[in-house]
């Protein structure tokens, strides 16, 4: 076992313990980007391009995307949901 | 439960479930030493027998087939699902003209116009994008690649139009029965494909096709194809998927623009 | 050292459990549940991988040249159209969630009870 | 080899690929005509191959990839009587949800077609594979089809949560299947089951034991059984009502049939000398299942919730038939798999005629509102005798194969389970029958049972004053079929001989790796139902009407110092039915952990 393998290994352990003990979701999809790099990294590293390749455009963009576009929409009902209750007390 | 109840509860079955895990993966041999014989075998063989030099891609297109088969129609049934999912109804349609205004009060939520800078570059990148993605769906037979991951960056193509600011052009180029089609047909073809190999074949997914030369692009014989299928749907899949989130958030623009 | 990856896969399958059971939004939930996946990529590559072997393409190199598993990496390429659809689809589902529910914490939803 | 043998999955899975592309230019009548052809055309095959598989099971590996000295290539069919059989059924009820649905849904597009089509295609592939990873695929096929067709209604918050406590658990469930693939695979280096069976051989140790509680459990969640069966009771209470006859009909079903199929061609061989262990364990949580299950289902007033704990008490049963580890027993399972799925998809549609009419399925609200209903009411009354698995209908045939073999095992006690979960859940179906179709017992006024009413809004569009054929029909025929096939002579020992088939791990192994050919031994003569089982099974339907007829009657005790500790511990169990993700995913944990220890412990104690 190389240094290198071990190394990026523990990097794993760690970037995913702090993705998941990250309580803000919008962090999170940074986070879980990020996460996504360093697992094509990984397997990089563990003689695995293929799924190195996959891992960057599902990981690493495709799935943050997703993450990130549902999270404005719920933003937006949030903002809208508080707008209608500052016009119920005004009414 | 309580929090806390459920807390202890939870953090003493972990412990037993991580000890569980832990004691089954010592039967492992080590890292590093794999035993085969199933990898051997195929990466002594492949190359010969299918005239391909990435053998992941051998694996997935023509020996185990059938389970990428079952994958593309995950990523289908998947698409299918978040559109019905996310699927628009009436009700939400009629508050939409009501609460027009809301939109304008939270001007921070506006994404800002792009400058032209931006936008230039940002559709200066689309061609290569697009060139970079159909070079990897057509070599996923020589070098690491293949129509899944070709096909997921041919899906993004789209996305920088989009950040471009170029919305309607979006829209034009996401033309939803255009890519609800080619998805379709994406998927289909891998199973006409597979049904051309029971035809010819008498098996099902069959290599029936020449195998070209190994080392040239038209190696591989079937592989290259189901290759393509597969990009096909895959591009087709993500743009949908995409789309679907997107129009959750995108009305905001569009109402704007009105 | 040779076991450290398994530990890291056992790792990763633990702490997102934690992160799903302690979770008090939805879309946290659904992170957590990649996370949780990724322990399957860690298991996966862990066991296909062979010391000094190179990847299983024989561009450039001799067929024959020690190689490590590309089984494995045949499933993983399907594990991760898994995790994107699977994470596509519960956000789909907690987006609903949130437009009829005005909430996505799990400890506000009282509709299913008993 | 067959050419027939991957039709039953290409079928469906092209017609949902036409459909899906011809989705804005068909109409609805069109699409609905074409995926009841493929699901008729799907039947038809597994109906073929499950005759052709009698003499010998069918093998197809796909791409022309044969094993080569014993080393599996490619992906192969195994295709054996019960996985064929299961994958016919599984047309069947897909037919029936189907016509049920023609015209049914307001909503119900193109879209909903391919779902089901979809669904339909990953579990017949799902009954049919022999490859361990094959296996997961059309799992996690049949659960994105699922989770969609779940949350199909989503305009209520509800329903989006019972989907999303179905998709999380089940997820988890599926990576939980994935690790102990994994192990599986980095002791022997194969994914066909058949291989993995000969290279695994020896004693159990920690790795085979842990691989098969991952898997066992993972498909255990989709089994819903205890303490994984909490999603099951949401999922069934929000899902459309075609969507709930596929999930409780077959879909749940097919997680104990994974977990009989990996047991018999892999894990049999290491467990051999501790299937003690194993038994214990299977029939400990096979009881607290029924048991739990047939309770909750009686502290239920929302119909299609109390079907579904129903549901989960049958499956304890299941898990008894399987855990005996005979083949007497399992050949009971799956007659009783088939009786159970016939009778309680027929119920789900009654349920569905009920929100169709009168938009809702609450108990108390629906006080002699159905006394109108005089049809539907009998398909209703012999459903509710049919869970009670009453003489005459297939789950009786089904209980006492399982019955007689536990006997001869010397677990006779077992029969007072079967007495109780059928007195219980049949009790509940036909109090339900009593009070909503008969008019007895207290309305709505009545003090309330307790258990939240679920919103639920009508399905169809207009409020349908006369119940179409289509949406009576199925049910009609499932609950006669359900008859049929119990009185029908010789289909016990047919049985038997499929189960025999498929617990012959060494000619299984020969059959897939070698080619070879060796003749199927057939199962000797059945003996008729012995008088006793006729009696208890008589006594456990009286019971039931008792139970029903006491309900609803004024001699109900109402809270009085007897009762009170019961209906305490009964509060207690629905207490931990939150409907909170958090809790289902702490009692995953713990489930997986107990399993792992229990299997463990024992083991290594001998």
């Amino acid at each position: 076992m190389l240094f290198l393998q071990f190394t990026i290994l523990s990097f794993v352990a760690v970037t995913a313990t702090a993705v998941v003990l990250t309580r803000d979701p919008a962090k999170q999809a940074i986070g879980i980007s990020f996460y996504g790099l360093v697992m094509a990294l990984m397997f990089f590293i563990f003689q695995a391009p293929d799924v190195a390749l996959s891992q960057i455009v599902i990981g690493a963009v495709a799935l943050p995307l997703m993450i990130l576009l549902a999270l404005t929409k719920i933003r937006r009902h949030e903002d809208e949901q508080r707008a209608k209750h500052k016009e119920k007390k005004a009414a | 439960m309580k929090r806390r109840g459920r807390m202890i509860f939870f953090l003493l079955s972990a412990a037993a479930f991580a000890g569980v895990y832990l004691w089954g993966l010592r039967g492992l041999p080590a890292v590093g030493h794999y035993r085969g014989p199933y990898g051997d075998v195929l990466n002594r063989v492949a190359t010969y027998e299918r005239h391909v030099t990435d053998i992941v891609t051998a694996v997935n297109f023509d020996y185990r087939g059938f389970d990428t088969l079952g994958e593309e129609f995950i990523l289908f049934m998947s698409v299918i699902g978040g559109s019905v999912l996310l699927r628009r109804q009436r009700e939400e349609e009629k508050s939409e003209h009501r609460d027009d205004n809301l939109a304008d009060e939270s001007p921070e939520r506006q994404a800002p116009e792009p400058s032209d800078a931006t936008r230039v570059l940002t559709l200066a990148l689309v061609g290569p994008l697009v060139v970079f993605g159909l070079y990897i769906v057509a070599h996923g037979q020589l070098t690491p690649g293949g129509g899944f991951q070709g096909g997921v960056i041919l899906a993004t193509a789209p996305l920088l139009v989009y950040l471009a600011g170029d919305l309607k052009k979006f829209k034009q180029i996401t033309s939803h029965t255009l890519v609800e089609v080619g998805e379709a047909v994406g998927a289909g073809g891998y199973l006409a494909i597979g049904l051309a190999g029971l035809i010819l074949g008498g098996s099902y997914l069959r290599n029936v096709a020449a195998l070209g030369t190994t080392g040239t692009i038209n190696s591989g014989g079937t592989i290259a194809l189901i290759s393509l299928a597969t990009g096909l749907e895959v591009a087709a899949g993500f743009v949908l998927l995409l789309y679907a989130f997107l129009e959750q958030t995108l009305e905001i623009q569009l109402r704007g623009e009105k | 050292m040779s076991f450290f990856p398994y530990v890291v896969a056992a790792w990763l399958f633990v702490i997102g459990l934690y992160g799903m059971v302690t979770s008090r939004n939805f879309v946290h939930l659904v992170i957590c549940l990649a996370v949780l996946q990724s322990s399957t990529y860690v298991l996966l590559l862990s066991i296909g991988y062979r010391v000094g072997g190179t990847a299983p393409i024989f561009a450039g190199v001799p067929v024959g040249t020690p190689a490590v598993d590309p089984v494995v990496q045949a499933l993983m390429l399907t594990d991760i159209v898994v995790e994107a659809t699977v994470v596509a689809l519960l956000l789909a589902l907690v987006l609903q969630l949130q437009k009829h529910a005005d909430t996505l914490d799990p400890d506000k939803l009282k509709a299913l009870e008993g | 080899m067959s050419l027939l043998a991957a039709l039953p999955v290409v079928i469906p899975l092209s017609i949902a690929a036409i459909l899906a592309a011809l989705n804005k230019f068909i109409s609805r009548r069109c699409s609905e005509i074409l995926s009841i052809l493929a699901t008729i055309a799907t039947g038809c095959i597994c109906g073929e191959l499950l005759l052709q598989s009698r003499m010998q099971p069918v093998i197809n590996w796909f791409g022309g990839w044969t094993p080569r000295a014993g080393v599996a290539l490619g992906i192969s069919f195994v295709i054996d009587p019960i996985g064929a059989g299961a994958a016919a059924f599984t047309s069947l009820l897909v037919l029936a949800a189907l016509v049920f649905s023609l015209h049914y849904f307001e909503t119900v597009g193109t879209l909903f077609h391919v779902l089901m089509l979809g669904f339909l295609g990953a579990m017949c592939g799902f009954a049919l594979t022999g490859d361990l990873f094959n296996l997961f695929v059309f799992f996690e096929l049949m659960s994105a089809s699922g989770f969609a067709l779940c949350g199909y209604k989503v305009e209520e918050p509800e329903s989006m949560q019972g989907a999303l406590n179905f998709a999380i658990t089940n997820t988890v469930g599926a990576f939980l299947v994935l690790s102990g693939i994994g192990l599986l695979y980095g002791r022997t280096g194969a994914l066909n089951m058949a291989q993995i069976g000969r290279t695994l051989g020896g004693s159990p140790d920690g790795l085979v034991i842990t691989a098969f509680v991952f898997i066992m459990a993972g498909f255990f969640i989709k089994a819903a059984v205890i303490p994984f069966h909490f999603w099951l009771a949401d999922a069934h209470a929000v899902a459309p009502t075609p969507v709930c006859v596929l999930f409780s009909g077959i879909m749940v079903e097919l997680g104990l049939y994974a977990v009989a199929r990996i047991y018999w061609v892999i894990f049999d061989g290491p467990f051999t000398t501790h299937r003690w262990a194993l038994r214990e364990l299977l029939l400990a949580v096979g009881t607290i299942t029924a048991v739990a299950g047939a309770v909750m289902c009686f502290a239920q007033r929302h119909i299609k919730r109390l079907l579904a704990f129903s549901t989960i008490s049958h499956v304890g049963l299941l898990t008894i038939g399987f855990g005996l580890l005979k083949a007497g027993a399992l050949a009971g399972v799956a007659l009783y798999v088939m009786g159970h799925g016939m009778v309680k998809a027929a119920l789900f549609l009654v349920a569905g005629i009920l929100l169709h009419r009168y938009g809702g399925v609450d108990e108390l609200e629906l006080h002699g509102r159905a006394r109108e209903l005089r049809a539907t009411s009998i398909i209703f009354l012999l459903g509710g005798l049919g869970l009670a698995a009453m003489p005459g209908f297939a789950t009786f045939v089904g209980e006492s194969a399982i019955m007689d073999t536990a006997r001869s095992m010397g677990q006779g006690w077992l029969r007072a389970i079967f007495f109780f979960s059928a007195a219980l859940t049949a009790g509940a179906v036909l109090r339900v029958w009593g009070r909503v179709f008969r008019g007895m017992g207290k309305g709505k006024q009545a003090q309330a049972a307790g258990a939240k009413n679920i919103r639920e809004e009508r399905e169809t569009k207009g409020a349908g004053h006369n119940i179409p054929a289509v949406m009576f029909a199925p049910a009609a025929t499932l609950v006669l079929l359900a008859i049929a096939i119990g009185l029908a002579p010789g289909v016990q020992r047919a049985a038997r001989t499929a189960t025999l088939l498929m617990q012959d791990r060494t000619a299984y192994q020969a059959r897939v790796l070698e080619n070879a050919w060796i003749p199927v031994v057939s199962a000797g003569q059945e003996h008729a139902p012995m008088g006793t089982e006729l009696a208890w099974s008589f006594a456990a339907t009286a019971a039931a009407l008792g139970l029903a007829w006491l309900s609803l009657s004024r001699y109900w005790p109402g809270k009085n110092a007897l009762t009170r500790p019961l209906a305490g511990a009964v509060y207690r169990l629905r207490a931990i039915h939150s409907g909170h993700i958090g809790d289902y995913v702490a009692f995953l944990t713990f489930g997986v952990a107990a399993y792992g220890v229990l299997l463990a412990f024992l083991i290594e104690l001998r």
